[in-house]
């Protein structure tokens, strides 16, 4: 039954919310054109497919994989580098997949920290015994193995080659449609680009007009702390916004949705580090010349990591956090 | 006849080092930037009873002539009184090179036998070692037994004076934990910054 | 430690403005002034050309420290330079600080043209203080933890594009 | 880095062992053959003084010969010879911009003891440069025109000279001064060291050239209170303070002088150190240039603390006559000018001898500094040149205290330079007018100048005393009948090796010179900087003693250090050669640096407008995108920094570049690649 | 207000006068002195002579009493002390060697020093703490006609004194005024008694002393006004010295204190000044009626409302 005229697309997903996946659904009546045009060889929140298939499938017989989801578990690692192996091309699809995306917010904490704290502190948890699961365990013959956990949370590209990158979070419709047909068409861009337009989301952004010549900002707000203005532009009304730092081609939902921009479509091409580029931009606008006035300002910022790097963290110049092995208040493992 | 002595120094005459050692000591360390401009002598009240000025001394202990230093009179003149300290030009502590070189005369025995003032200052020490406090007359009294008796007798009459009029008392002053001294100051490495 | 610790010595990336700390650091070495060779100077017109990303970038490549001079505020030859470095630097430190980073590492100075011995102060303190604090060395971290990704890639090799 | 794009690089690389100054700690041969095995070297030399003409002859040579197309030189600080070696590599016939200098002199050979440290750091600097030079650009040099105008701040004997001098060669000059007169310190001073002309006699024509000059606009009374704008255009603002008379209309006859309703002169004057009188009108001094009266506000009688009250007869009105140059109405008025260079020559003042008080001046009447000591002897002077003391004495001994402010780390710690040469002179005045037996009291005697140790000497014939020792105080306390009514300096007399006391009438203070005291407020008006003792700092010591940090801004005179008047209208000279040789150019080389915004890139957001401090980014609404001027444009590369999707760019300083710098400066690994 | 009250060993002695005549004084002025327990002799400068390190601990231990007794102020008279005990305090803060042997020393009698302990001078604690303004209330005897010469010695502004000037100190002079009396300009006021080399190098010493007499008689002083009992005892002690040798130049000596006791109205008796030797008979003149608003001695606390 595999047709094999059609060229061959999978879509997988690692460390992700599935949010991925939904906007492959999203693309509605398109995706039936897509079903049309293209054979779907796997699809595991879809369609029911196993491993073992695709080992037996010839290397580089896929001619496209979409992988969304950042790289968290030896097990995702494992299956990364089958789906490359497999593949013709590798498309990091997502925030996940290209920057780390929120999984990558973990990249704060060391490992143990966090598992420390599933197993044993988080206030919800009874576990006396502070058991850990076990990344093999054997119960009467049968012998169950779960994967590791990584130090680190990566994306996509820092575990295996990436050809293209479908930045947000998620990947617009159009973007998605316009990438598949570009692949069937066969006119993708030159290897290592991001399939979304290279310029910052102030270009497209609605409230573009009224965002200020002169912002002096003495003050920041947090958007839940006032009702905000539908039309003015956010830094006008002292909520952060990185519209200006962040990649458009999101056609601005989240600014229709009254809400700034978090950053989701990742630094453009002339960007090495997107938190860092953001911060240094905005803070140069600030209004204090003195540390306490300076500072006071920045207590609007309560978490610069969350704020400047909720999605691009583990993609960033410094990934996660640095603390050294003889730290005291931090234990490797 | 006339009797005349030898003035020129030979470098043989010099204790090399020991000038760097003196400006090691904490408060000395200024000695080095000194100019010669004459400013201590120039402001100390008894540079005029010094063999030395209070200048040639700083010259001699940075050119490393130390027996020279160690035997003048001027650092057993110097009174404490800090004019020269607070203004020489370079901030040089002078007071402090004199009690450090004061320190290195006691320590090393060379200093005019039954010159009164290093007699005193160990009396002293050693009362304050003992007793905690100082009784003056016994402070005094031991002075003048241990230098020149008669200047007990040529001071008969302030001795009287101060009897009368109840400054000299005759009670023994100490202090109740004198052990504490001793433990206190056990630790303490004598001579502390003397050098070897 | 191990003796490879013993022989270690910090690496310090300066980002110095033209007009005064560079300059300053030139007036060191006319002076002949002698400070810990650790430090590394980059030349930039203006302490507010400093993009954090240079900072983080250094650190990144594995530089143990960084230190930033500029002119004396008030006295930015761009008026107002070394006042957006200022403001920059005060987010940047608790962001460092968030990702484990100690505060020692990263220094901003105001330090004039006229004041070279304020450089050799201020660059003997640093290499001091990042001494008593030990490597940073991102590089070689990374290296330690992308080996947990060895097993796989040598199970199922990759060909590379 | 470079690594990657090497394989159409050919970088010549160079290091300069400049004599032993670099040699003799860097291992410059070792770092040659280690750089040449950096990806992209075709060709690494050391070599003994690369800026020498061999050394630039060499670059061009290999240039041609080994097709260099990048070129790193490793010698001193890009201060100091980066232009040399630019010039150098476009007579090799490159771009001047594919070069990279790299400082291992004064960042690294001068500053650090260790041979090995020093040449490892001189290794990571050049790995640096090489992988950096790979990303330049060729970039165009902009030219721009200059303003041909000059200011000079401060009309001292400094800014008088480089006013005449800039003025004959046909430049407009605006020479501006704070007091009603120009002529500064040296017009008090009776005669000069060592040759002992009159100050006057040299000084007055001078001054009278400047006040007839076509090309020299003379603003007395007045302060520069704003400048913008950069080297060959600059815009000043000049504040003059009313003097209450019309420059222009007074003739300086002086019949309203004479006129005023006080009969005597009876309020301080500071023109004679207050040793003489003047009245609420007056002319500071006879020749004071403009010869134009001066009303004080805070005296005359038709004010009340400088407020107008028109309660007084007003006497020197009726004696102007209908020539109405009185103007009790005058304001203070702005004056707006353009120049394209500026000289600051604001001179010092002289140290406060009441900061020494064992030394009892302002206690006891007859302890005199020596700039009133020059009124006092000087004929035109309070006592027509009688050394007569405050208390109506005639000195018949007289003590001259050197180095008081000098050498001193509790008040400054440099030497004042002119102060012995300037004791002796007084010494040798004093005595002549006088007949007074003479003491100086120094600590060294320093002459460094032509004919200073003859007049040293000529002191010594004439009998003057020379104790080498610093007075310890000056008391009145008398341990001697001679010493009574006296005062009584006690000091070491350090040659014959003891103290002592020495009674005299007088006693003269050498005060030191010490910047002005609104130096700080100067220099940041104008953006130059200061030395740790508050004296304007200079470019570089030795090759550009009267330039400053901020292009087109020059120093001369006291401002910039202590110094007498030969080495002031020296100075003053060579600022004004150095104002010529820049307008006379006609325009400016600006350097590339400059920012540029990628249009592609841009989006609009409008961060970098409020940032630049010179206005040179600008708002296109046609393009909805932020535009550079380039002229105004100062290179500074705040905006890049800041542009949040890295849409703008600056010359010499692209992000890439200083990421490869980066990459370059760690990158250790290079090490083990050695062929 | 409350301060800790180290008197050091001449206060118990030859200048038991100072101690009687400051005790008073103070409490007259509300201000409470504590006498540290069990103090220890400072060490002074002759212990300086012999071992700086043991100078240092001895009077650290001082110090670490003030500080163990809870107090931040620890007031002392003798200039001696009280330039050892401000000495002791840099050497701490300036050479971490010199604060570790403190510390080891202090550590092994249980006491501990954390250099917080501030060492005041009455001049000080009279002028800054209390105020001139409010010290001119207290005045019920003027000191109508007398002539005073102002003396504070070597020590107590040399070196580290900061509540005054170190050339031409004027705390005194100030005070003096106030208090009713005529200040002649003393020259001298900061030269050296000869300290301890009036017993031990006479000629020298002796001759420091006369001066001192000489030129305050020269200037028409009526007593001169001391502020460490050693100067006092110089100026006071060798009069028959002086006599013998020089004639008769000696004018009385008396503490500054003393003085004060006598403008604040207290007995002369009760200000020790008979344990001078060369006499000092002036009295200051009846008291003027006390003005109404005056009634219980004052604190400086209520002080300035009344000036």
């Amino acid at each position: 039954m595999s047709n094999p005229a059609k060229p061959k697309i999978a879509f997988y997903w690692c460390a992700s919310c599935g949010g991925c996946e939904e906007a492959v659904v999203d693309l509605a009546e398109e995706i039936l054109g897509v079903l049309e045009a293209v054979e779907i060889v796997l699809w595991p929140c879809a369609m029911d497919f196993k491993k073992t298939d695709l080992e037996g499938l010839p290397d580089r017989s896929l001619n496209a994989t979409f992988l969304n989801g950042a790289i968290r578990t030896e097990e995702q690692a494992e299956m990364a580098h089958l789906l490359r192996r497999k593949s013709q091309l590798l498309v990091a699809y997502g925030a996940c997949a290209q920057l780390g995306g929120i999984p990558g917010l973990a990249n704060q904490f060391m490992r143990e920290e966090i598992l420390r704290y599933v197993y044993e502190d988080a206030p919800t948890v009874i576990n006396q015994d502070r058991a850990r699961p076990q990344s093999r365990f054997t119960e009467n013959g049968y012998s169950l193995c779960l994967p590791q956990l990584h130090q680190v949370v990566r994306a996509l590209d820092q575990v295996v080659p990436v050809d293209y990158y479908l930045p947000g979070c998620p990947p617009t419709p159009k973007l998605t449609q316009a990438a598949i047909g570009a692949l069937l068409a066969g006119t993708l861009p030159p290897k290592g680009t991001v399939l979304a337009p290279d310029m910052a989301l102030c270009e497209q952004c609605p409230r573009k007009a009224t965002k200020p010549a002169d912002p002096r900002f003495a003050e920041f707000h947090r958007p839940h702390s006032l009702n905000l203005d539908p039309e003015k532009c956010f830094l006008a009304q002292g909520v952060i916004c990185l519209g200006a730092a962040t990649r458009g081609g999101c056609e601005a939902a989240c600014v229709n949705g009254n809400m700034p921009c978090t950053g989701c479509f990742g630094p453009t091409s002339r960007v090495r580090d997107q938190g860092a580029k953001a911060l240094s931009a905005l803070c140069a606008n600030l209004a204090g010349k003195e540390e306490p006035a300076i500072a006071q300002t920045l207590a609007g910022v309560p978490d610069p990591i969350g704020m400047f790097y909720r999605y691009g963290l583990a993609k960033s110049l410094l990934r996660s956090n640095v603390s050294s092995p003889n730290d005291p208040k931090r234990s490797y493992v | 006849m006339m009797l005349v002595t030898r003035t020129i120094k030979y470098d043989a005459d010099r204790v090399k080092g020991f000038g760097r050692e003196v400006m090691s000591v904490p408060g000395c360390e200024q000695l080095s930037h000194c100019i010669q401009c004459g400013t201590c002598s120039g402001v100390c009240p008894l540079s005029i009873y010094m063999d030395y000025t209070p200048r040639q001394v700083m010259a001699l202990t940075r050119a490393d002539f130390k027996n020279e230093v160690l035997r003048s009179h001027t650092i057993w003149l110097c009174a404490s009184c800090y004019a020269c300290a607070v203004e020489c030009p370079r901030e040089i502590r002078i007071t402090d090179i004199m009690y450090e070189l004061k320190q290195r005369a006691i320590h090393e025995q060379i200093y005019p036998r039954h010159f009164p003032i290093p007699v005193l200052a160990r009396e002293f020490s050693q009362m304050v070692l003992k007793q905690g406090r100082i009784t003056e007359l016994l402070l005094v009294l031991k002075l003048f037994l241990k230098t020149d008796w008669r200047g007990a007798l040529a001071n008969w009459r302030m001795g009287w004076d101060l009897f009368k009029t109840g400054r000299l008392s005759l009670a023994r002053e100490h202090i109740q934990q004198r052990a504490d001294l001793e433990r206190m100051l056990a630790g303490v490495d004598g001579n502390q910054g003397a050098g070897p | 430690m191990n003796p490879v610790v013993n022989k270690w010595q910090p690496r310090i990336v300066a980002f110095f403005c033209n007009w005064c700390t560079y300059t300053g650091a030139d007036l060191a070495g006319v002076s002949r002034l002698k400070y810990a060779a650790n430090v590394r100077i980059v030349r930039l017109m203006c302490s507010g050309r400093v993009d954090a990303q240079f900072i983080v970038a250094a650190l990144a490549r594995g530089a143990d420290g960084v230190l930033i001079g500029g002119c004396h505020p008030g006295d930015c030859h761009y008026a107002e330079g070394n006042f957006k470095m200022l403001r920059r630097f005060e987010l940047l430190k608790r962001m460092l600080a968030d990702l484990g980073i100690e505060p020692e590492r990263v220094r901003l100075e105001w330090i004039s043209a006229a004041e070279g011995e304020k450089v050799r102060r201020v660059i003997n303190t640093m290499t001091e203080q990042l001494l008593r604090l030990g490597p940073l060395q991102l590089p070689q971290r990374r290296a330690e933890w992308d080996r947990e990704l060895e097993p796989v890639s040598a199970a199922t090799p990759t060909q590379s594009l | 880095m470079s690594a990657t794009n090497s394989n159409h690089l050919r970088i010549g690389f160079y290091i300069c062992h400049c004599g032993h100054n670099i040699g003799a700690v860097v291992d410059c041969p070792a770092v040659a053959r280690y750089v040449e095995q950096l990806p992209g070297v075709v060709l690494a030399r050391d070599y003994k003084y690369m800026c020498s003409d061999p050394g630039q002859e060499l670059i061009e040579k290999d240039i041609a010969e080994f097709r260099l197309n990048r070129v790193v030189v490793a010698s001193c600080s890009p201060l100091l010879h980066e232009r040399t070696f630019r010039s150098a590599i476009q007579a090799g016939g490159l771009n001047p911009f594919f070069f990279q200098m790299v400082n291992i002199r004064e960042q690294d050979s001068w500053v650090h003891a260790d041979p090995v440290a020093a040449t490892e750091k001189a290794k990571a600097l050049a790995r640096a440069a090489v992988a950096r030079v790979g990303l330049h650009c060729a970039l165009e040099v902009h030219q721009m025109p200059i303003n041909p105008a000059v200011l000079i701040v401060g009309g001292g004997i400094a800014g008088i000279n480089a006013a005449l001098t800039i003025a004959r060669a046909g430049k407009q000059v605006y020479l501006v001064e704070r007091e009603p007169s120009i002529g500064g310190h040296m017009a008090k001073f009776d005669k000069t060291f060592p040759t002992l002309d009159c100050a006057a006699c040299i000084l007055t024509p001078k001054m009278s050239e400047v006040g007839v000059h076509p090309n020299i606009k003379l603003w007395t009374y007045s302060e520069v209170t704003r400048v913008e704008g950069y080297v060959g255009n600059y815009q000043v603002t000049v504040q003059r303070r009313p003097r209450y008379v019309n420059e222009d209309l007074c003739t300086g006859c002086q019949e309203c002088i004479a006129q005023c309703v006080y009969k005597e002169p009876k309020f301080p004057d500071r023109f004679n150190e207050g040793l003489g009188k003047r009245k609420p009108i007056y002319i500071p001094f006879p020749q004071a240039t403009p010869q134009v009266v001066v009303i004080d506000p805070e005296v005359c009688l038709n004010f009340k603390r400088g407020q107008l009250t028109g309660k007084c007869k007003q006497t020197c009105l009726a004696a102007c006559g209908e020539r109405q140059a009185i103007n009790f109405r005058q304001q203070s008025q702005l004056e707006q000018v353009q120049v394209g260079a500026i000289i600051i020559a604001t001179g010092f003042q002289t140290f406060d001898a009441r900061r020494v008080p064992q030394y009892g001046y302002g206690v006891f009447p007859n302890v005199y500094t020596a700039l009133e000591v020059e009124r006092l002897v000087n004929a035109a002077g309070p006592t027509a040149g009688e050394i007569v003391l405050r208390d109506g004495r005639r000195p018949e001994s007289i003590g001259v205290i050197h180095c008081v402010g000098s050498r001193d780390q509790k008040t400054h710690a440099w030497c004042s330079r002119v102060c012995c040469m300037y004791s002796l002179k007084l010494a040798h005045l004093l005595h002549e007018h006088s007949g007074a037996e003479l003491y100086n009291f120094y600590i060294d005697i320093r002459t460094p100048g032509k004919g200073y140790e003859e007049f040293y000497d000529k002191l010594l014939d004439e009998g003057v005393h020379f104790i080498r020792g610093r007075v310890g105080e000056v008391t009145d306390w008398a341990m001697t009948p001679e010493e009574e009514n006296k005062l009584v300096l006690r000091v070491e007399d350090t040659l014959a090796g003891f103290v002592r006391r020495i009674p005299v009438d007088m006693v003269v203070l050498a005060t030191g010179l010490e910047p002005q005291a609104d130096a700080p407020a100067v220099r940041r008006l104008f953006n130059i900087s200061c030395g740790s003792e508050g004296f304007f700092l200079e470019r570089h010591p030795k090759l550009a003693p009267v330039s400053t940090f901020t292009d087109g801004v020059f120093i001369a005179g006291a401002c910039q250090g202590p110094r007498d008047i030969p080495d002031t209208v020296a100075q003053a000279g060579a600022a004004a050669a150095e104002v010529l040789a820049l307008i006379d150019a006609g325009h400016i080389e600006q350097e590339p640096n400059t920012a540029r915004v990628i249009a592609e890139a841009c989006s609009g957001c409008k961060t970098c407008l409020p940032l630049c401090p010179f206005t040179a980014l600008t708002w296109d609404e046609a393009r909805q995108q932020a535009v550079v001027n380039d002229a105004l444009c100062k290179g500074c590369g705040t905006c890049v920094a800041s542009c949040p999707s890295g849409a703008l760019a600056q010359g010499l300083f692209e992000d890439e570049q200083v990421f490869a710098e980066l990459e370059g400066l760690l990158n250790d690994s290079l090490q083990d690649t050695a062929p | 207000m409350k301060y800790a009250y180290f008197p050091g060993c001449s206060l118990k002695g030859l200048g038991r006068a100072y101690e009687e005549s400051l005790l008073p004084v103070m409490k007259h002025l509300g201000v409470e002195l504590e006498e540290l327990q069990d103090w220890n002799c400072c060490g002074a400068t002759a212990y300086m002579a012999i071992d700086e390190a043991k100078a240092c601990v001895l009077a650290a231990r001082n110090l670490a009493l003030a500080q163990a007794g809870g107090h931040q102020q620890l007031l002392a008279p003798c200039a001696a002390c009280y330039l050892v005990l401000n000495k002791t305090k840099h050497y701490f803060h300036e050479y971490p060697a010199m604060k570790a042997t403190v510390d080891r020393a202090l550590a092994a009698i249980n006491l501990s020093y954390d250099g917080n302990v501030a060492v005041r001078f009455p001049l000080e604690v009279l002028l800054t703490d209390i105020g001139l303004d409010a010290l001119k209330q207290h005045v019920r005897r003027p000191l109508k006609g007398l002539k005073v010469a102002p003396y504070y010695g070597c020590q107590v502004v040399r070196p580290y004194a900061e509540f005054d000037d170190q050339y031409n100190p004027t705390s005194m002079d100030r005070l003096l005024e106030v208090l009713g009396a005529t200040v002649v300009r003393f020259p001298l006021k900061t030269k050296c008694c000869g300290g301890s080399l009036t017993g031990t190098v006479p000629e020298a010493g002796i001759r420091l002393v006369y001066i001192l007499h000489n030129e305050a008689r020269k200037r028409g002083a009526d007593c001169l006004a001391t502020a460490c009992p050693l100067c006092q005892f110089n100026l006071d002690a060798y009069h028959s010295h002086l006599t013998a040798q020089y004639g008769p130049v000696v004018v009385p000596a008396v503490y500054f204190t003393q003085l004060l006791g006598l403008a604040l109205g207290l007995p002369a008796e009760q200000l020790g000044l008979d344990r001078a030797a060369i006499p000092f008979l002036w009295r200051p003149p009846e008291p003027a009626p006390p003005p109404a608003t005056q009634t219980e001695p004052m604190t400086a606390a209520s002080g300035p409302k009344y000036s």
